[in-house]
């Protein structure tokens, strides 16, 4: 029922989309797109029964953590799709996305959520796999649409690194169908399954199986070394697109890694996974943070902060305790929002100026000062200060952290705050960029339209309420999924 | 509060007012003696505060209120030393009369607002007066503050009033040492304290040496009298100390009316005999570079950490 | 029979191990692709034999597809396209030369073997399944290594294919590992080489323009240091 | 009797409630009304803030003098997570620091926040004030780690977006980013502490924890040390203070100098007295930073010629006075010595409470002096007192309070401390008695240097002739920013004459001497010399010049300046101020025995720059170029980085499964 609602959903709006030749209609569709998909997710979760399974349940699936993850992706889309009306517009006139790539474009933009949200409808890890990959590949289009070589260019390092990492995984399900083969008797790909029998499971056979399952799902979700095309596909990827990948697509890989760690539950093999995620965690941290402080473009330096953010996420998972993933997941829900909002806030300067070296960024708080505002809040809010959302589960992780040992946490503490000051870097070179003279005047400001505002405003109203305000609602229900995934 | 301890302050300060511009006077006979000179009569600076009484004050146009309040606040906040510093005798005690520390920051205050005065007319000499001042008394500070405190170990009181008693029970300083340590560094804090040779020569207004003189340069008439009489009562207070620490012999601790003339009468002997001493090692010394007078300092701090080691192990 | 078809089965593994070698050290672009497509082939002949063994019908499915699809049809676009882009040379190797190539494919197989050898001997796998397994997994790498070894983005391509392969070969002998996955792993083979196919070629343009623009684009893989001005 | 207890407790809460609400609504006005140019919205919002500081003053106050406790739960995220607050003794008196300066803040802003020239910038600063203050009381009153580090990250977060206040300047930027690199590193410490303690505890409460083992104890309490000393810019972790807090606009630097390093101070002291069991070296690492702060601190002050910067040094020395009383504390808790240990607790409470005063209305009035003559050097000022006589009078009062000058209040703090110093004979250990004459004899140069240092800024901002020309243009301050420094030297006098009083009222039995008494003392001899001087006395007044030499007319350029004053400070102290002397010289023969020309220079080495920061900053940045390089932009090394990986971690598998 829901997942077939998600179809229409789906389904309606590429339709449109490429019936109708109007451009403004398809931009309505696609914000109706995400609309329907928030939607929906909201009264299934009010309505219907969740764990719900489709085909019998050999296919696909909708649980908590599944639902969860749908409506980050579809809030997300949401603002994205409202962002890109006027956006897209912009881009097309400034020819910077040819009048003939523009439905082609919107026909990725939605197909993405389409599978996305497919891929975490998918019950078999196969499945799962298959749309991952499709996301990727729609992702690269989105990135490549745009006229530039550059772009072409950063879509094709998405597409390899991402396609040849996630050939291990491929290997890694193939191993886990062995296993569960050689354990249960029949072999099955199936989420629920697998996390059921994993108490069975030969140690080894699962251990190596989830290792080739982690490649690929790292470089998903842009843990180092795998992370190597985001800051091009970031920085190249029109802002909507750019808030999706990181937002979204980036959400998919961790969530392959929790569920495969899920599947290690009641099994030996987690011990000796579990100082692997949290060195990849670490490696990622620190590279990220490292290499944030030499950044000049603001989307370089977003990207590499999703490393970092991704980075922390997988040390929360390898901690592996019940709180740790609580903290996990509503951290990536955090996380998402703060980096849509940063990302939409450096895509209004990079209207402005046509770039994203903010180096090249003159006055820009008199010029865009919203754009400013919300990077400033967006900056504030990823470096996790309070009063904004990453804060609280940045430190509860933390102190999960301190479960595994002191030191870990503080060599954590002390790449965050390398990482915080590459954003304040950013914030001052940018702000104090002040022309003097002449040069300032000639510079026509960028009216920003509303939608690219309203997106903007709506996010930082949203992560500065949930910064202070955890709803009781939201606590029960990740605490459902943690009590689902069995952790 | 008890009427004694009135009578206390009011004697005290006005035996200390009475008696400090012998002193000055007496150094420079002494000094003069010596140079086979015969020197200025020995109430000539009692002379001198009378004369400049009668005197027109003038105020540089530069200056504020900081040139106007500075004799003032120089003569109250010595008065006020004064009460710390039996000279007549040792009353009864009242609360926080008599702390060391409070003691020397009073005579802080009256330094503070001198060197404020010195600035105050814009003339370069005040300035580097001032800037002198304030240099020497930051690094003669810690050599006081530690004499104090071996004073404050060896009696386990901070109270010079306590200390006073302790040292008029039992007036013979040869049996501790460590009393006849303190004394030296003691001695040479009153020198700096007090500009005098060789750390300042209050005799001449030549720029290279004027610490003191070179501050109150731009004082006159009746301001001048104040602060050539403060300077003279902090100098009386300061060989106060050292006497009744050294050779209290003769000081007063009970309250009666022949007691107290002894001890003053005592005191003004004692107090005389040091101002010979000053006035012996002002001439047998030249004044030295300012910046060697840290060395010196440095020998004052370690002959009162030396005392203080004595009493500590 | 059943003895024959597994010693058959061995020698075809060890060719399907050599044609990996020969597609690491090539140069030739049309050669590469046909090993590619011999390759393939070997790996469909891999699954019949299997099905001669096992008589699971998704073998002889599998054995199909893969000729369809891999022999022939991603061979021919490929070719297509390299006629249009009238390259025929991947000169430049990065990092390795072809004779260090061929040390390291071995020490992949090396490695392929010490990660899985545990693994796979604790669930009692079956002996051709687990040359099967290493091979596969040494496929891979060794694919991978061609991505990063060539400049030409085709022959990056031909890589990732071969990397695809080794999955393949691997998942060949679980047999019975549902057909759709086998099947839509091929699918999404397909759109993936369209796209950085169609990638690598520039979005849209005429065949001269396209020329031009693809000499860029080689450039830009091979030299370009981050300028980020777009 | 009871009952009415209870309500007055009921009331308090909710008063102390309420208090925060007037903040936090004082704080978003602004932001509400943030592109109107508009005063009033400014000026209700610091209304507000001057009524809410009011309220909370007089509720802290009442709690402190009656001792009673006020807690309250705002919002519980999770059971074990809650934003609860607390106002002990210890809290309300940083309460009542804090609204007492924020008061007299307030009002100063009033005037000052309108000489900007961005309406934007001008309500956000009021804004950011609101909440950088709420802050800070919010973290004082946190009864929990929680929410102490949440409001503790705001705080830092506002004090960071204030310091940037005039981001097109690079020293202003430099200052922001260091501050901001230096306020997370301290943040790192107390976090880590935080997670040790509720790995522990098992909830964040500040509560006295047991530690099953003691190196961890160690180690918890060496984290809150750094991480507190970071913060309240202890030597050596100082350096972001002279940097920041000059570059911050003027009633922020007030803000921050008199109350943000304060609060640093009540979290060292929070977790000291009341969740670590403290040890013997402890105190002695606690007297040492202390000392070595203080006399380091008023070095860099005494050289110094920027107003605001000499004042931030000046900060360094009283934060090192508080830990000197603080270590005295440690000590003598430690070797049985309550009554002395009393002391020492009371005289960095005091000192505290005194500095928070002072040293804001110093901030103050140098803001009043900047925004006259638009300079912070004070070589270019002059004469002041006589175009600016009520900020004149108030610095005066903050100068001679800092030289802790009997009987104003800057001396008691000290005093105490001296005062256990000089009890330290009652100690048992003669290393220790030894180790306090040496302290002792360090902390006496620190207060004298503080006169000396203050009277070169005092002479050279006021006194004299104006150097410059901005300083012969600058006039008096609009009224709102002489009020508020009025308030706060009104207090010092109050504070230091009522000393022995207010702590008789406390109930601490405290030997402090009766400034009262002396202030008394002093007025009734004042008016008695007064007196006898008119009456002896010709009193002729008359005006003239300055005698110079025999020049005409005195200027500017003629009397001694700032650098002139601390001239021979700095050649007696020079092993500190380092300094590093090059020369160069070139001959015309090769025997270098005819000079052709040369070229020399002197320079002030910057110790802990130089050898402590720069070296690491280098490392970071070392390694961060490094990191950034392997970003190359082939794809060729991505998939080359992506194989290593893949094959290391294929290896690593194989070798530990």
């Amino acid at each position: 029922m829901i997942l077939a609602a998600y179809a229409v959903a789906s389904a309606m709006a590429l339709a449109f989309i490429s019936i109708f030749k109007w451009n403004s209609i398809t931009r309505v569709f696609s914000v109706l797109h995400g609309a329907a998909y928030l939607g929906i997710s909201i009264s299934a979760l009010a309505l219907g029964k969740i764990p719900t399974y489709y085909f019998g349940g050999r296919y696909l699936f909708i649980d908590r953590f599944g639902i969860y993850e749908i409506m980050i992706a579809s809030a997300v889309f949401l603002f994205a799709a409202v962002y890109a009306m006027p956006h897209s517009k912009e881009l097309v006139q400034s020819g910077e996305l040819s009048e003939k790539n523009f439905k082609f474009a919107y026909l990725a933009f939605n197909a993405l959520l389409a599978f996305v949200v497919a891929a975490f409808a998918s019950n078999s890890l196969a499945l799962f796999w298959i749309f991952a990959e499709l996301s990727t590949a729609s992702a690269a289009l989105l990135i490549a649409v745009i006229n530039s070589r550059k772009n072409i260019d950063a879509a094709l390092k998405y597409v390899f690194v991402n396609s040849t990492a996630m050939v291990f995984s491929f290997i890694g399900i193939i191993l886990i169908f062995l296993a569960s083969e050689h354990s249960l008797g029949h072999g099955t790909l199936n989420w629920d399954e697998l996390a059921a029998g994993s108490g069975l499971f030969e140690p080894t056979l699962l251990a190596v199986a989830f290792v080739f399952l982690f490649i690929g799902f790292a470089a998903k979700s842009g843990i180092a070394p795998f992370h190597t095309a985001l800051p091009h596909a970031y920085s190249k990827a029109p802002s909507a697109t750019g808030a999706l990948l990181s937002a979204v697509v980036a959400n998919i890989g961790i969530y392959g890694i929790i569920r495969a760690y899920s599947i290690l539950g009641g099994n030996s093999a987690r011990l000796s996974i579990s100082p692997i995620l949290i060195a990849f965690g670490v490696g990622s941290v620190s590279l990220a943070a490292l290499s944030m402080l030499q950044q000049t473009s603001t989307k370089k330096l977003i990207a590499f902060s999703s490393v970092e953010h991704m980075g922390l996420v997988l040390i929360g998972i390898g901690v592996g305790t019940q709180q740790a993933l609580f903290w996990v997941l509503f951290y990536i829900m955090a996380h998402s929002l703060t980096k849509a909002l940063l990302f939409f806030s450096s895509g209004v300067l990079h209207r402005q100026y046509k770039t994203n070296k903010f180096e090249k960024m003159p006055d820009a708080l008199k010029f865009q000062p919203l754009a400013s505002a919300g990077l400033i809040i967006g900056s504030c809010a990823i470096i996790g200060m309070p009063p904004f959302p990453i804060f609280l589960p940045k430190l509860m992780l933390l102190i999960q952290i301190n479960g595994v040992s002191t030191w870990l946490l503080a060599a954590v503490l002390l790449l965050l705050v390398i990482a915080s000051v590459s954003f304040v870097l950013l914030l001052s070179k940018l702000f104090s960029n002040v022309s003097t003279g002449e040069a300032g005047q000639q510079l026509k400001r960028f009216e920003v339209p509303f939608g690219m505002k309203f997106s903007i405003v709506a996010l930082i109203a949203i992560i500065i309420i949930l910064g202070v305000f955890l709803p009781d609602a939201l606590k029960n229900f990740i605490s459902a999924i943690v009590r689902e995934l069995r952790w | 509060m008890n009427w004694p301890f009135l009578i206390y302050i009011f004697v005290n300060a006005a035996f200390a007012l009475l008696i400090s511009p012998f002193y000055m006077s007496l150094i420079k006979k002494i000094k003069a003696w010596t140079q086979r000179r015969k020197g200025p009569p020995l109430f000539q600076t009692y002379y001198n505060i009378a004369k400049l009484m009668k005197k027109e004050v003038v105020y540089s146009s530069n200056s504020s209120w900081i040139m106007r309040t500075t004799p003032y606040a120089n003569m109250i906040a010595v008065l006020a030393a004064a009460m710390f510093v039996p000279l007549a005798f040792v009353p009864q005690g009242f609360d926080g009369v008599g702390n060391i520390i409070l003691f020397v920051y009073l005579l802080a205050v009256a330094r503070f607002f001198m060197a404020l005065s010195g600035l105050d007319a814009g003339s370069t000499f005040g300035g580097m007066g001032s800037s002198r001042e304030m240099s020497l008394s930051a690094i003669i500070e810690p050599t006081t503050i530690v004499v104090f405190a071996a004073l404050a170990f060896t009696f386990k009181t901070t109270n010079l009033h306590e200390i006073f008693t302790e040292t008029a029970k039992f007036p013979a300083f040869v049996m501790n040492p460590s009393l006849f340590l303190i004394s030296i560094p003691l001695f040479l804090v009153i020198i700096v304290e007090t500009a005098r040779v060789p750390v300042d020569n209050p005799e001449t207004h030549l720029e290279l040496t004027m610490i003191h003189e070179a501050m109150i340069l731009e004082q006159s008439g009746r301001n001048l009298a104040l602060m050539e009489l403060s300077s003279a009562v902090k100098q009386t207070l300061l060989t106060g100390v050292l006497v009744n620490v050294l050779m209290p012999w003769g000081l007063a601790t009970e309250f009666t009316l022949q007691a107290i003339l002894f001890s003053m009468l005592a005191f003004f002997a004692k107090a005389a005999a040091i101002s010979i001493i000053i006035g012996l090692f002002e001439s047998a010394l030249a004044k030295i570079r300012l910046f060697l007078l840290p060395h010196i300092f440095m020998l004052a701090f370690f002959l009162s950490v030396l005392a203080i080691l004595l009493e500590v192990f | 029979m059943e003895f024959l078809v597994e010693g058959w089965i061995n020698v075809l593994l060890a060719l399907v191990l050599i044609s990996g070698a020969f597609i690491v050290t090539r140069r030739d672009l049309l050669a590469l692709v046909s090993t590619y497509s011999i390759q393939s082939f070997l790996i469909s002949a891999v699954a019949l034999s299997l099905y001669l063994i096992e008589k699971h019908n998704v073998l002889l499915y599998l054995a199909i597809l893969t000729v369809a699809s891999k022999s022939l049809l991603i061979p021919y676009f490929i070719r297509t396209i390299q006629r249009k882009m009238r390259i025929r040379r991947d000169l430049e190797f990065h990092y390795i030369t072809p004779i260090i190539s061929i040390f390291v494919t071995l020490i992949l197989t090396l490695v392929a073997y010490i990660c899985l050898s545990k693994a796979l001997t604790a669930s009692s796998a079956q002996n051709d399944f687990y040359l099967g397994a290493v091979l596969g997994v040494s496929l891979a790498l060794m694919g991978m290594m061609v991505i990063f070894s060539r400049r030409k983005v085709i022959t990056k391509i031909v890589g990732y294919l071969m990397m695809e392969n080794g999955v393949l070969l691997f998942g060949m002998f679980l047999t019975e590992l549902p057909f759709i996955v086998e099947a839509m792993i091929v699918i999404d083979l397909i759109i993936l080489v369209l796209i950085a196919a169609i990638l690598a070629v520039g979005m849209d343009a005429s065949i001269e323009e396209f020329q031009a623009r693809l000499n860029v684009a080689h450039k830009w893989f091979t030299q370009e240091k981050e300028d980020d001005e777009i | 009797m009871t009952l009415g207890l209870f309500w007055g407790w009921i009331m308090l809460e909710n008063l102390f409630f309420a208090g925060l609400v007037a903040w936090f609504a004082g704080a978003t006005l602004p932001l509400i009304s943030i592109s109107s140019d508009s005063k009033t919205f400014r000026r209700i919002s610091l209304g507000i803030y001057a009524i809410a500081s009011l309220l909370l003053a007089d509720v802290s106050l009442f709690a402190a003098y009656k001792n009673i406790t006020i807690a309250i739960t705002i919002y519980k995220i999770l059971p074990q997570i809650q934003f609860s607050f607390m106002l002990d003794r210890l809290s309300a008196l940083f309460v009542l620091m804090i609204s007492v300066v924020s008061l007299c803040a307030s009002i100063y802003s009033v005037g000052y926040v309108e000489h900007g020239h961005h309406k934007v910038r001008k309500n956000l600063l009021v804004s950011l004030m609101g909440f950088f203050i709420l802050s800070m009381i919010l973290v004082v009153s946190s009864a929990n780690t929680f929410a102490f580090i949440f409001f503790w990250e705001t705080m830092s977060l506002s004090s960071f977006f204030l310091v940037m206040y005039e981001y097109e300047k690079k020293e202003t930027r430099k200052a922001g980013i260091f501050y901001f690199a230096m306020t997370q590193l301290s943040t790192v410490f107390l976090i880590t502490a935080f997670v040790v303690l509720y790995a522990i505890n098992g909830s964040f409460d500040i509560r006295h924890t047991a530690f099953a083992d003691p190196s961890l104890l160690t180690a918890v309490f060496l984290l809150l040390f750094v991480g507190f000393s970071i913060k309240a810019g202890v030597i050596p972790f100082h350096k972001w203070l002279p940097y920041a807090h000059p570059a911050s606009p003027s009633n922020i630097s007030a803000l921050m100098s008199g109350l943000m390093i304060k609060v640093a101070i009540y979290g060292m002291m929070r977790f000291l007295l009341f969740a670590l069991a403290p040890e013997l070296w402890w105190g002695i690492l606690v007297l040492s930073a202390g000392i070595i702060s203080a006399i380091l601190g008023v070095i860099y002050a005494m050289k110094e010629n920027d107003l605001k910067r000499l004042l931030a040094y000046s900060s360094i020395e009283n934060i090192g006075v508080v830990l000197v009383g603080l270590g005295l504390y440690l000590i003598f808790s430690q070797s049985g010595l309550p009554s002395l240990a009393i002391l020492g607790l009371a005289g960095a409470l005091f000192h505290a409470f005194n500095h928070a005063i002072f040293k804001s209305l110093l901030f103050l009035t140098s803001g009043s002096v900047v925004y006259s003559t638009g300079t912070r050097n004070i070589e270019e000022m002059g004469g002041l007192v006589h175009r600016m006589p009520f900020t004149a009078i108030s610095f005066f009062i903050g100068a001679l309070s800092i030289s802790a000058l009997p009987p104003l209040s800057g001396f008691v703090g000290e005093f105490l401390i001296f005062q256990s110093f000089l009890d330290s004979h009652a100690l048992a250990d003669p290393m220790l008695r030894l180790l306090m004459v040496t302290c002792l004899s360090s902390f006496a140069l620190t207060s004298a240097l503080a006169a000396a240092c203050f009277v070169k800024a005092f002479g050279a901002v006021f006194l004299a002739v104006p150097r410059t020309e901005n300083a012969q243009k600058a006039h008096e301050v609009p009224k709102s920013m002489i009020a508020g420094p009025i308030i706060l030297a009104a207090l010092c006098v109050v504070l230091g004459i009522f000393s022995r009083q207010i702590f008789k009222s406390l109930g601490f039995s405290i030997d402090s001497p009766d400034l009262f008494f002396i202030g008394v003392f002093l007025i009734a001899s004042y008016a008695l010399t007064f007196a006898v001087l008119r009456a002896a006395s010709s009193g002729k007044v008359r005006i003239s010049e300055t005698w110079g030499c025999g020049i005409i007319s005195q200027n500017g350029r003629m009397e001694y300046t700032a650098s002139g004053f601390a001239q021979p400070l700095v050649r007696m102290l020079k092993a500190i101020y380092r300094t590093e002397e090059r020369s160069e010289r070139k001959f015309f023969d090769s025997q270098s025995s005819i000079f052709k020309e040369g070229k020399a220079e002197m320079r002030l080495m910057q110790f802990f720059e130089e050898y402590i920061y720069m070296p690491i900053a280098r490392a970071v940045n070392t390694a961060s170029k490094a990191v950034a390089h392997l970003q190359t932009g082939s794809l060729d090394d991505y998939i080359a980085y992506t194989f290593v990986a893949v094959v290391v971690l294929l290896l690593v598998v194989g070798w530990i499964i």
